[in-house]
């Protein structure tokens, strides 16, 4: 199934949000996450499936003012 | 006296963490400066590089409160979306809420800031809101629930200074009870004085900092004179007069005519 | 880095002796500071009543180097003579010069200020001249042999700040090798911070310290600030602009429409 | 003789300047002295003899901005 | 050339009607000043005094086109209905909307300011909203329709000038199309031509010209010096620089040495 | 009213004659803007091109009052043998004295000026010094007979304006007698309706004229300007309050809730 | 019946607005009417019964800034 | 005779200020004169001599602010 990660179409085998993160190398990453512009909180990444098309974003901490 | 949503904070500078020449100097500025709050942002991880999570270590070595900010949010949903991602990230219930209106100025949007406010207020964030010295946004601000305001003296990034001091007083003396932080647009150590003596409680900035020739140095300057603005206000200025007033005193002086 | 005919100052604040609710805060404020330098006058002693006894004593206590003035002094030789004076008395080479022109506004009198100025300077004196941005007069000035200038940033006592911001930056381009001070006028430390940063070596004040509602409080806010303007300029600032540029970098923002 | 003394007109019974001090109380004070509006130096004093009306100006340390 | 919802003004000084010491006085410094437009307003008329009837005689003896305002009304529908009102009365869709947020300020409130606008605008009122130098509501109500804005120089009545010049400068340079007008708190003629200096289409006040000693010839002061503004933008000034140069040229200067 | 040596001046704009873009274009703007006094030099003929005779024709052919400068000089002997040629070629007792200090600001000597206008003023001179706005050199111009003061408003040909408002508000103040023309700095008429506002009987200038886009449309809007400030002042503006004041009465509002 | 009159109450012994109007003085006036909040056109003023307690504002041109 | 006329050597075969403005072309101009640093008015230029290496400047109208 194609998503899309962070603005890249990426192939994923899972559909789980928690299982994608996994899959696509962000174990054990202090990230936030968030499906179509709607924000998915870690506690819910587990029952959260992703579709066909999905956009997901993958955000963590930066620099900012 | 004034507190941060019931944090008193000893220094009342806080400093943004973007633009350093790099993380060692940050932390060395941070440090120097003694500043026990610095802004953050959030931005796109990348599995491979994982420079988010470098950055975040840093951060948790330094052992400061962190204040997450909306920057670059031009609606009220990514707003909002950003302050939820920031919360868990950050672990947090403090945002720096920006919602910018127009690219040239970054001029906060006052409508859409007012609206993201209320939301972000009913889901517990505790609001910073980057805005005006519009006395009616702030009037409603504080009823959305924010007990800290966040006026500009300046567009970010700009080093202008206070261009609004007759706004930025009026707002003190409209708000009384509120917090009231001066951020962005500050350029030098003086300006963060003035702000001071105005009667706010902080001031926040980065690249005055950040794109000093030395900001390790800088970020000590603008320390101080934080400090020295706020002991001003609390040590009751003298009133400016239009005429001089001898400060030695005339009696007894000798006739050496 | 400018000195004081040779003396380095770590504190570049220097405070008047007058004008304090009592000589313990006066004492209190010197010592809260930190300041090196006090200026002094001379009056008609009592041989009764022993008056300047008793403040002579408590400057020996406070141990600080000593800058005599020559305050009220409208003629040459009225200064002249009380320089004299002050030498023998304050066993000091240092004289603040000041030639009054004008009661209102205590403008110096650059004409009796250089001839004021060359006799003392032949006498040996080291002259710390009380004067204005005028650069013809600092030029002669520094051709009389002073190497520290003390130009005014408003009517002593006034505390209306830097009334010519324009003149003080001409007067340091012009004279880069000389000492420049700002000596009277000031009255917030955002203006001590703001002479600082113009590139000044020094601020002299009294009455915005000493008529505060709280004088040591103040004292140290100058103090603070004054450093602050200090290290501000060393660490070379950024450039104002006039649009804004955001601090926190827009590349990676999440796309959350 | 009198003088005048810090702008007072005094009756002093000595004419050395360093006698007069000490005849109107200065012994031992921290002050500087001018005659007639010129600076008399204390290793002056001892030879500085003062007529009838002289101006004598006895100044010490005071409080100064 | 910006015109005024299609109408060309010779005369960019728009004054208000209030506070004269006399209808007679209003008259004459309206004539004197060569003014085109003045602003009037509407309250409860006695059946007895019928004080309005008088006014409006003058006001049509005048000749003149009248702006009604909403003065006084802090709510959406107080400024609705008065606007709707002042159109059949004074038989014109022009109306200058105020909608007041802050009693000491008279500050406008933004957001009512939009509202009332989109509602104005679409029952067909040539809007002149009396707004602040705020860039996201000026946006909004050009998008609700608004071809004039006019931000305040100060606070009505005060006098002060031009409290943000950097704002008014921004929303000149953001606004090239729609037609500026500086509406409030200006004291002297110099702040007028200030305005128009700054690329501003106008300059409407009352106060200061109504509450002057001789309110007839401050109206022809400020009518000079709003066109001597105008002119001055057109002529292209030009640019201020940090350095003197010489005006009267040095080549073939005489030797007298 | 304060006159020029008992001359009269209907407008209080003088206008300098150099920079121009042609001899045309000098005769239309002064014409325009109906000045009544011109400032000229003096440099070395050449027998052939004669171009200081072509000059004087013009100037002839204006019809106008001249003022003589003695630009570029920085010598008293220098001043004083430029006036003394002046006087016999221009054939009048005026001559604007410039007595040149320092060439990046081109301030004035005053050291030089006050033995320069004392010399003149014995040879029967009508002294016009350009001036600083220090009080103690102003008093002795006046002793040595000048009866009108010009001090700067900023470096000429610099554009900056009034850099010392409260020195020349000052100046004003002590010699309310003397007649004072604000002479070089200018650069936008906002700034010469401020210093008439400030009590100035007259405004000297060149630069901001001759070198704007349009030199004619430029003298028209200063000398507008400058009429402007003149009636303000005489008009007695209102007092500046730091808070608002409603210009439309409230009382009889409606009642619309 | 009492209506209120620009504040005051008033009692009147016709219900339409042009009548009410002429009634209490207005006759020949440049008026501009509101009731109870609601602008009524000139127009309209003839099609306009007033109730009992009505809130009738009557406004005119004044000074203003 | 050499001269130094406006700063430029000049050869003259006259001595009286007058005349050698004549002979330099400065007939029926509008000028004012200065020798070696002094003026020398209209009225007294007949009277006034030049001698070797003189320094004469003539001098006539120009633009100035």
């Amino acid at each position: 199934m194609r998503i899309v990660l962070n603005g890249k179409s990426r192939e994923v085998a899972v559909a789980r949000l928690d299982r994608v993160l996994e899959e696509l190398g962000f174990h054990g990453t202090k990230v936030a996450t968030a499906v179509n512009g709607q924000f998915v909180a870690r506690s819910r990444r587990g029952e959260t499936a992703l579709g066909e098309g999905d956009r997901v974003e993958v955000i963590a901490p930066m620099q900012g003012g | 006296m004034h507190d941060f949503y019931g944090v008193a904070l000893g220094n009342r500078l806080m400093l943004g963490t973007a633009l350093y020449p790099s993380p060692a100097i940050l932390a060395e500025a941070v440090r120097v400066a003694g500043v026990e709050v610095v802004t953050v942002s959030l931005r796109r991880e990348s599995a491979e590089r994982r420079d988010g999570q470098a950055f975040w270590a840093l951060i948790r070595e330094l052992g400061l409160r962190v204040l997450p900010n909306t920057a670059g949010c031009h609606t009220v949903k990514e707003a909002v979306t950003t302050a939820q991602m920031a919360r868990e990230v950050f672990d947090t219930p403090w945002v720096k809420l920006e919602v910018i209106g127009e690219h040239d100025s970054l001029q906060p949007d006052l409508f859409g800031l007012v609206e993201a406010a209320r939301i972000l207020v009913a889901e517990g964030f505790e609001v910073f809101p980057y805005t005006t010295e519009d006395l009616v946004a702030a009037e409603r601000l504080v009823e959305a629930g924010c007990r800290v305001l966040m006026p500009w003296g300046a567009p970010i990034g700009s080093g202008l200074g206070l261009n609004n001091r007759y706004g930025l007083r009026s707002l003190r003396a409209h708000f009384p009870e509120v917090t009231l932080v001066v951020d962005a647009g500050l350029g030098l150590p003086s300006h963060a004085a003035a702000a001071m003596e105005l009667g706010y409680d902080g001031v926040l900035l980065n690249t005055a900092v950040a794109k000093a020739g030395d900001p390790v140095t800088m970020a000590k300057a603008f320390s101080q004179a934080v400090e020295a603005g706020r002991l001003a206000r609390a040590a009751d200025p003298m009133e400016p007069r239009d005429m001089a007033a001898p400060s030695t005193p005339v009696l007894g002086k000798a006739f050496l005519g």
